[in-house]
């Protein structure tokens, strides 16, 4: 093959995942991108991969008091408490909404017990949505949350149930904030999961020492944005090491480059979160990225890169 | 509606106006011809390690010379690093955002307290009707000469250096001043103190709110103000600032 | 008391740990300021409230292979692998070195098994240093290191076994790879530890998209630098509401306003790591970044400032 | 010996000499004033999200004017944002750091490959005795003009469009170069058969090293490469490229 063949060579950037069929393998990290709304006016939303939606419970949840963000070194935290209108909101408003686009559909899942994920995953079931992502792993709720997500016993259980009450395919929204990530991940994979996404955010703190209180009005936060991607980039790697399922790659992704990070780590699709925040266009700007390297050093097929670090 | 993209503008110029307060003028020809009183600008900072937007009211808008001017003061390392770019350098701005003061023709009362009164002065320029405009400051006054063409301008200090001494509503108390609808601008007890003056005087009050955000544009939910009501879009009682907001009716919003 | 009054009153910045006395709150991060020898052109050793030294190993070690350091957005990754000159030429060489201030000495204690890091423990006892510091959270070896670290029943069997042998106050470094700090906090407390410090370095990974590989040659290393810095500050804060005994709080810190949300969380003194790399005089930074803040602030005991968030 | 501070430094001037490389001209009197040859300065980013130093080595001294010349390739986000600092800007530096060359006077052979030409410069120029110069690339040259005036120049390209094709050991063999000692600058790969040239014509060579550095003055021990002998300094066979090198005796390290 000479040059000129490789050159004019269709890249494939699709990829599958739970028998899921994606145009690329670039989405949205769960609420970073509201339900796609907002972030419609600077992206076409067809050309996503997916959408991944903010956190949708049976019923609607105001969230935490202010201030609910803080900025730190490289990142932010957030507490927002995963304020959102509920699903039947959802279903009539954003689903339609969303459906309005030529991209798959991922809902990110929370309740405050196994029963309220169960319900929000039964009536999702039933509708157009691709994927459901269980989000056992928001750190800035008191009930639900990180309190299902670190401990491997209680993520296999609740992976279980949800996939009892799931048509569609279900992803495990893993929290970093654990000792062993591999370890969860095999929980999951257990329970039934048909893919990973980490990481979510990681705990941390912000103190404002001239009112010597905590900047957020609930004390803690979730790290995200560039910050954090070596770690991310670590556990996705590990836990490429300890599953078979298929991983979505998420923490600090700002361009093509760190999403090929996270692809050459192991994860089968990236999701682009804060980086959102900084530029309206980051999602784009990250298939370009990624378009541009495979074009530069002709690879024809992202699967060649999945886990390909060290190979 | 023409879309806020982020973009990179050329400064015109950047002064102090006093300590720590500084005067920037933006080339921003698109955002001057759409934007409104009481809208404002996220500004970003090129230190890569400051991330999040920095908003900021715009002050005032020249239209005919595609002009658009804030004024603001240095509290992080975030305005400082703004305050010292200088005429001829580029910030990547994002605006304008927000929905902006109702313009209402009614007698006005215009109330602004500390870095709260440059969104009032556009305002101000562009409310045709009759006006008064209170302006209160801890001590050292800025902009205030800047308001004297578009209404009678009193003033309140802290410390009595300047006007009446005490807050807005001192001064406006003293002045016997009142209106069918007040504007306003400031930190939050300025504010609950405007929203109970306007229920005695019974005005309807439009009060310009701040909060930390991290999109800008109603995607994060970072931003918000509870509501008396439920929200149209949030379907609980919070309100976006920054997309429903900075300016809620008093009587919307609880502070 | 009027103003003059206040503004002359002096500002006492002395704390105390395991009945030792420091001048002030700040000490070097282990690893980050070798013995002082390299910095003592910048900073004048004798103005720290401490110098705590790269970690000491029974043996001579090499460390890992090169490249052992990569940037990372706000920070860096290291796998040094805590090469060291092993403790003959620590008590030789560097102990009469530091002793040649008026300072006072933290020796960080390393070692491939129990026996390792009590034989190192027990020599140091009977030497000049005054507190041991004892690493069992470095994610850059093999053997020992965050392998003692990361299970509350480890560190409390190694805490205790260390304890035996030393005659000097004991540091517990733990890990901040972990789920439950408070947890791994309250076994070091109760193995004996004097204090604990935290964190150590985040585990963490570089992928070198052009050469599809890992950038460090150790695969993984540790996170430092002001990106990790709310972790830390939300794990100094967890650990401070478990335990009793002082803490040694680090992560990040680049002037004085860093080391006070550490001061606040909870810290009774603070570690200067990575900055020193950026700023050679980053310790004095700090130093006077705190004092500056007592004044304007009419502060007269930096004890008052000790875990006073949201008091 | 004096201190090598971090300070901010004017630039004097900066210019591209080909494609991605720069040259860079630091106002530095006090670095000017102790700097060798061989020795390098640790750069830092202002972007924040940019921590650690860029080392890069000196390639000439001015005394008199008090300037130092640097020489380098954008390879990353570093050194771009380097490349477009101004003549007025202000550079955040670290050094003379390492040893640099010692300079003897034998009979002498300088090796240079790409981006490790510029160390060479102003060792050349320091160098009084008899020199022959090998400079390689990969295509495009740059700075072999400034040699000719310190000694025959020799080049060799990759591709064979200028001098020799192949490598430096090609050059020096195609023109039968021989010396009592060997300083060399460029990548592993050519420092190991720089070594093994000077060993087949027993010359000694001094071999300048990279590698990734994080406290540039021997404290971290990021930087090391491995010694034939237990170093004195850590005890074991490591050598730190920042303190003891960057410049080192071919014989006494392992490449
Ligand atoms: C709608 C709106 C309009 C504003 N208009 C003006 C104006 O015209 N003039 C002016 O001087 N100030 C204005 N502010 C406040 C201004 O945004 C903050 O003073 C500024 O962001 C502080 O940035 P910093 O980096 O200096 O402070 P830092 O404390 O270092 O900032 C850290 C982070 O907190 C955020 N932050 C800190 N204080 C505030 C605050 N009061 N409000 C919102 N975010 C904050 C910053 O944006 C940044 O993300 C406005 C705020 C809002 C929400
Ligand atoms: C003693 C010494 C002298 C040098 N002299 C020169 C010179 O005269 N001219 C020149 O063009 N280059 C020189 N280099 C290489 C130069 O330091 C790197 O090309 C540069 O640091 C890359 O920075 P970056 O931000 O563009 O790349 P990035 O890859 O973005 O840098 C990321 C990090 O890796 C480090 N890094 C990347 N590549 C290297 C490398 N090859 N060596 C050391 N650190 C690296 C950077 O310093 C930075 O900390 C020298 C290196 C050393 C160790
Ligand atoms: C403001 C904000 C809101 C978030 N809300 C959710 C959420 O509702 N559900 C969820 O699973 N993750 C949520 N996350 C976590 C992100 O989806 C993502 O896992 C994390 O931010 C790391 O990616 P990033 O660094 O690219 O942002 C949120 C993150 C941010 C910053
Ligand atoms: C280059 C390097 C070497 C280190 N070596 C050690 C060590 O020998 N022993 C140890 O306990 N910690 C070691 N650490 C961890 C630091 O002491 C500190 O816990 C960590 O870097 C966080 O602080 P910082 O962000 O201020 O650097 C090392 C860190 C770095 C960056
Ligand atoms: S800042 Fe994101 S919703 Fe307002
Ligand atoms: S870079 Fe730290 S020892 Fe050389």
């Amino acid at each position: 093959m000479n040059n000129k063949d490789k050159n004019i060579k269709k890249i494939n950037m699709e990829v599958d995942i739970g028998g899921i069929r994606f145009k690329n393998p670039v989405t949205t990290a769960s609420g970073t991108f509201g339900s796609g709304m907002e972030y419609s006016d600077y992206v076409d939303l067809s050309s996503l991969g997916a959408v991944t939606t903010k956190g949708v419970s049976t019923n609607p949840w105001p969230g935490n008091p202010t201030p609910r963000v803080a900025e730190t070194y490289g990142g932010m935290l957030n507490a927002i408490g995963l304020q959102n209108p509920g699903i039947d909101v959802f279903l009539q408003r954003d689903l339609p909404f969303l459906k309005s686009y030529d991209t798959k559909i991922i809902v990110n899942v929370v309740g405050k017990t196994a029963e309220e994920y169960c319900e929000v995953v039964e009536r999702l079931s039933e509708s157009e949505v691709d994927m459901l992502e269980i989000n056992i792993s928001c750190p800035n709720v008191k009930e639900g949350g990180i309190a299902f997500g670190q401990d491997p016993i209680r993520v296999e259980a609740i992976t279980s149930q949800v996939r009892k009450y799931s048509k569609k395919p279900i992803i495990i929204k893993l929290s970093p904030n654990v000792t062993d990530i591999g370890e969860i991940a095999r929980a999951a994979e257990a329970g039934g999961a048909d893919a990973i996404s980490l990481i979510n955010t990681l705990t941390g703190m912000k103190i404002d020492i001239e009112r010597r209180d905590f900047l957020l009005a609930n004390k803690i936060g979730g790290l995200s944005g560039p910050a954090i991607k070596p770690i991310a980039v670590r556990m996705v790697y590990q836990a490429a090491c300890a599953v078979k399922i298929p991983i979505i790659g998420m923490g600090g992704i700002m361009n093509g480059e760190d999403a090929l990070e996270f692809i050459m780590a192991g994860a089968t699709m990236v999701a682009v979160g804060t980086a959102n925040f900084i530029n309206p266009r980051a999602t784009k700007e990250v298939m370009d990225g990624i378009e541009a390297y495979m074009v530069r050093n002709n690879i024809g097929d992202i699967k060649e890169l999945i886990g390909c670090v060290g190979k | 509606m023409s879309l806020a993209d982020k973009i990179r503008l050329k400064i015109r110029q950047q002064d102090r106006l006093e300590d720590g307060v500084y005067d920037l003028w933006i080339e921003a020809k698109d955002m001057a011809a759409t934007a409104g009183p009481g809208q404002f600008i996220s500004l970003y900072c090129n230190d890569g390690g400051r991330l999040l937007p920095r908003p900021i009211s715009i002050c005032e808008i020249d239209k005919k010379e595609g002009l658009i001017r804030l004024v603001y003061r240095v509290i992080g390392k975030g305005t400082d690093e703004i305050s010292r770019f200088r005429s001829g350098d580029y910030i990547e701005c994002m605006g304008p955002l927000g929905n902006g003061f109702s313009l209402e023709d009614k007698k006005a009362l215009i109330i602004g307290g500390g870095i709260g009164i440059p969104p009032l002065l556009e305002l101000a320029k562009q409310l045709k009707c009759e006006k008064d405009i209170v302006l209160g400051y801890r001590d050292l006054t800025f902009l205030d000469k800047d308001f004297e063409s578009y209404g009678n301008v009193y003033l309140s200090t802290e410390d009595g250096s300047v006007g009446t001494k005490g807050n807005v509503i001192d001064a406006i108390i003293e002045h016997g001043l009142t209106a069918d609808i007040i504007y306003a601008c400031g930190p939050t007890p300025m504010l609950r103190g405007v929203k109970e003056y306007a229920k005695s005087i019974g005005a309807t009050a439009q009060l310009s709110l701040e909060e930390r955000m991290a999109c800008g544009i109603g995607a994060c939910l970072a931003c918000v103000c509870q509501s008396k009501d439920l929200d149209h879009h949030t379907n609980v009682n919070n309100k976006r600032i920054c997309k429903e907001g900075p300016v809620f009716y008093a009587d919307d919003i609880i502070l």
